[in-house]
């Protein structure tokens, strides 16, 4: 394992140390590995709060700050925080109008935030609602099974059910923005590597010099299928097609269209990626009327990229080019 | 022994931790090829964490030990394990009662009817649900027959480890393995696996 | 080779297709493999102009944009553009205040960069000044060799110097600032992996497991020697004390300090090493005045990150501050 | 042999695009030892836009034919290679006159005089122009004591192969090779060897 690391037990801790350092506009609960925006509780705004295991940087502590989220908390790589964490976090950002909790359909993340909402609505009058988020389309639906994993949209939900906060709507509108953004948005992911994860010290899988993963999402589980590795422009298609097979995308505002890096690919392949999608796009019809290109949501170390595409309408696209002000995510202030 | 008393559930609780400690690359590697590569780190971080809880402040009765175990893996460990063991800690130490044999096996029940309202899974569905319902059964049915704790115990950590052989072959449809769809066939439950320790460590001790 | 590509020989054309295609702030003139801001020529305002092979994204063509640069030239991967393309780039962005070339020192670089101002000398009456970063600690500075490498320094050049033009200061006084920059900013950089440049196809060098390069540059080079894997505590102070060897950093008004990944080199590593470049520059008594953690200046998909410190002053800060709206830096707007 | 004239230039300039097609790999992987692994894709992709552009518009003469390479070279490779090989073409060009004997041994030597003036390396730091220097200087000579330009021009590529060779121990001086320092010695320099694919596609034909 090659990772500029220390003890991999410290990681979660030795990076939160750096971004604390890197990021005076946040505030570092270092004891509850809780990172908030500088200026929460924000009177009368609805606090948004997020998190899920590290190894996804940016996500989730790069999207605190001003028109995003108000805290997130960091958990184990991998592996959900635990209610204690979020109870603090909820509580930090309860600025009087009530509590968004946006978890990642993840087993261990609803389960934990599911505690938390309890244990803060035995303990405090803090209003809480949680919206899970399942975008993506690798993954069958259905009520007998874990359901679709939560993947980029997530990040497009907390933009934009961030910037519905920062306008002042009441929980319940910035609950549904929220709602709409997830029904409204699918991704698929695929790899050219495994991640590692620093604690097990060697790829979670093998994948041979001439293959990739379709359909993997951003914990290193491998995907749904292994083929052979192909130019970028198949890969876009791969991607593209079940995503427009699950959603109709054609007609309307068009879509706000986003190509994710896994970690360890390079901006330039993301690039040459989002070219290709774009063809893809084109040819059936859909527009985009915005683009999201970079490394915002990655597992670890992996080689690969995900897609994803949120139907737009006006009012998305207001509240994607409201301000927002995070390490992650930045434009209009 | 006839009954679970303070000692005995500080012993059962080593004896899993150690359980883990030792197998941990080898559930870890387990949730390498349908997960995420995690749960033995999880488990041992939480039973470690665990131990250290119970040396620092010494718990009343079983019961007590029971709880403190489980608070520490619902505040320490996370992910889908942490929560889950928690639950099944916490609600077996509420149903301990005096620790005999039937309040053993219905606390132990207990336990288990709590990861099932948790985490929603149904036998078949290859999670540690499958390793601990038939435990569960086969302690019940043996402390009922009149068995002593010890051999239920032993009924009990056979009966986790069929359990969990019997989900191997089938395709996950709770927890990440699920998101593999027929690639998780063929592969051990890590949690089942983690389960049948946690069902072994106390069967070794009543035999021991 | 496993990449997200089509063919090698197309890897530039689609991505610059691919940033066309995402940031419509951008004009890309393709035939040309330049990138333009959308208002260049800005009227009254110093031009800056830089460039230089491909597979360093964000940079150059990422900084494009208010407040930094006004275009961009892209080579092929790691192989200067042509004259033809920075003439074609200092043209278009000559608003009759002269224009200001950012040259990295690599040969091809600074040879090209230089027949490009000479044919714009003898076609045109517009002012060309041309300032070369070469702040790469890990290479000796002689005058008997190429020189040390420009590497880090350049992206914190191209912010400054873009703010100073943005104030609408004169020519010189942009290159004096760009000057400064470069006089007062080291770095030095190491890899865990080569990167693999497209046509080649395979590793540039060979790493083995337990092993890492010490002093790397951009371009897939070897660095100036292979040692034992360390963890990222020990790493930080490789690559922090030669910098402060070669600079005296303290007092003053401390630094800006620069933690970049490579390309390969997911941002949890990185900020994990930037709590360890905080710890040793605590320790030699250097103040921290600004940071920048993330990949901006990347060498394909290599594994690996370098650190740049640069002197701060009152005037870099308050450059620093100003406002920039690029497609990989962007704030203040 | 006793001019060049348009056919000998054009022969010449396709037998080192053929040889550097050929030699593409081996001239990467002597960049990737040293350098930045792309010597062999510049130079390939340099020759290979030069014959589609001679294919489109030919020219009118030697001196012209050459001209047209070097305009390629210099606005179609980048790097470091692409301007310096651009001067060589260049300076050769504008000094071929009637491509006599004498005329061909000065125009090399104006063409390597420019490679210098640009890139300012000195013999001995590892660069093409330790194969280049000793080529100009052995074709110079050659001619000068009378012998046949065949004759002269093998004398010629055997001085580059020697002057590539003599400065494979060295430490580079210059390029990205000397950024390797210590490390850079006892590599073959990539621009060397491309060089004496140069100087040889020349004799190669004055010889057949
Ligand atoms: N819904 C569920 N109910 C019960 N157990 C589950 C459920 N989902 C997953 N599990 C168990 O959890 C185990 C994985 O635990 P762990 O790896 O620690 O958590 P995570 O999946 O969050 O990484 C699985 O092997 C499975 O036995
Ligand atoms: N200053 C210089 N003068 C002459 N030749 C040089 C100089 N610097 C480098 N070279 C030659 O250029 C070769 C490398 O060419 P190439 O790989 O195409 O360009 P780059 O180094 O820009 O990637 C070196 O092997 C060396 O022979
Ligand atoms: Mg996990
Ligand atoms: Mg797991
Ligand atoms: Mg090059
Ligand atoms: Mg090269």
């Amino acid at each position: 394992m090659k990772k500029l690391i220390n003890d991999p037990a410290d990681v979660v801790a030795d990076a939160l140390r750096g971004m604390d350092a890197a990021h005076p506009e946040l505030q570092v609960d270092h004891e509850n590995r809780v990172v908030f925006r500088a200026d929460a509780p924000v009177r009368g705004k609805v606090g948004i709060v997020s998190g899920g295991g590290a190894g996804h940087e940016p996500m989730h502590g790069g999207f605190v700050g001003l028109g995003m989220l108000d805290a997130a908390c960091a958990g184990e790589v991998f592996t959900s925080p635990v209610p204690d964490q979020m109870v603090a976090a909820t509580q930090g950002v309860d600025g009087g109008a009530g509590v968004l909790h946006v978890v990642k359909n993840y087993t261990g993340d609803v389960i934990n935030f599911e505690m938390a909402a309890e244990l803060v609505a035995a303990e405090s009058g803090t209003e809480v609602v949680t919206v899970v988020t399942d975008d993506d389309v690798a993954v069958q639906d259905s009520t007998y099974t874990a359901g679709r994993r939560g993947v980029g949209v997530t990040v497009l939900l907390e933009k934009l059910a961030g910037a519905a906060a920062e306008e002042g709507r009441p929980l319940a509108e910035v609950a549904e923005v929220a709602r709409r953004v997830n029904g409204q948005g699918r991704s698929m992911g695929m790899a050219l590597t495994s991640c590692t994860v620093p604690a097990a010290g060697r790829p979670t899988f093998d994948l041979p010099e001439g293959e990739m993963e379709i359909g993997v999402g951003i914990h290193g589980e491998p995907g749904r299928r292994r083929v052979p590795l192909a130019p970028a422009r198949e890969v876009a298609e791969m991607l593209v097609e079940p995503v427009l097979a699950d959603l109709d995308l054609t007609g309307g505002d068009g879509v706000i269209a986003f190509v994710n890096g896994l970690g360890g690919t390079p901006l330039i392949e993301l690039y040459v990626v989002y070219a290709e999608v774009r063809a893809v796009l084109e040819k059936a019809g859909v527009g985009v009327a915005r683009s999201l290109v970079g490394s915002y949501m990655t597992s670890l170390d992996m080689a690969g990229c995900s897609v994803t595409l949120l139907r737009a309408d006006e009012e998305l696209l207001r509240l994607w080019d409201a301000p927002v002000r995070t390490p992650g995510l930045r434009w209009g202030v | 022994m006839s009954a679970v008393g303070t000692e005995q559930a500080a012993a059962w609780v080593q004896a899993f931790a150690e359980r883990v400690a030792e197998q941990r690359d080898h559930l870890t590697e387990l949730d390498s090829a349908i997960g995420d590569a995690d749960h033995g780190t999880n488990l041992d971080r939480g039973m470690t964490a665990a131990l250290a809880g119970l040396q620092a402040t010494p718990p009343a009765d079983a019961a007590a030990l029971l709880k403190a175990v489980a608070m520490t893996m619902i505040s320490k460990v996370g992910g889908t394990s942490g929560p889950l063991y928690g639950t099944f800690f916490l609600r077996m130490s509420t149903a301990l009662g005096d620790g005999r044999p039937a309040e053993v096996a219905a606390a132990f029940r207990a336990g288990v009817d709590g990861v099932v309202a948790r985490g929603k899974a149904e036998p078949g569905d290859k999670t540690m649900v499958d390793a601990l319902l038939p435990a569960a059964e086969a302690l019940t049915d043996a402390v009922g027959a009149g068995e002593p704790l010890d051999a239920a115990l032993r009924s009990a950590a056979e009966a986790a480890a069929r359990g969990r052989d019997a989900v191997t072959a089938s395709v996950a449809r709770k927890g990440r393995a699920s998101y593999l769809g027929e690639r998780s066939a063929g592969h051990v439950d890590p949690g089942a696996a983690s389960a049948v320790l946690l069902v072994e460590s106390a069967a070794a001790l009543a035999g021991g």
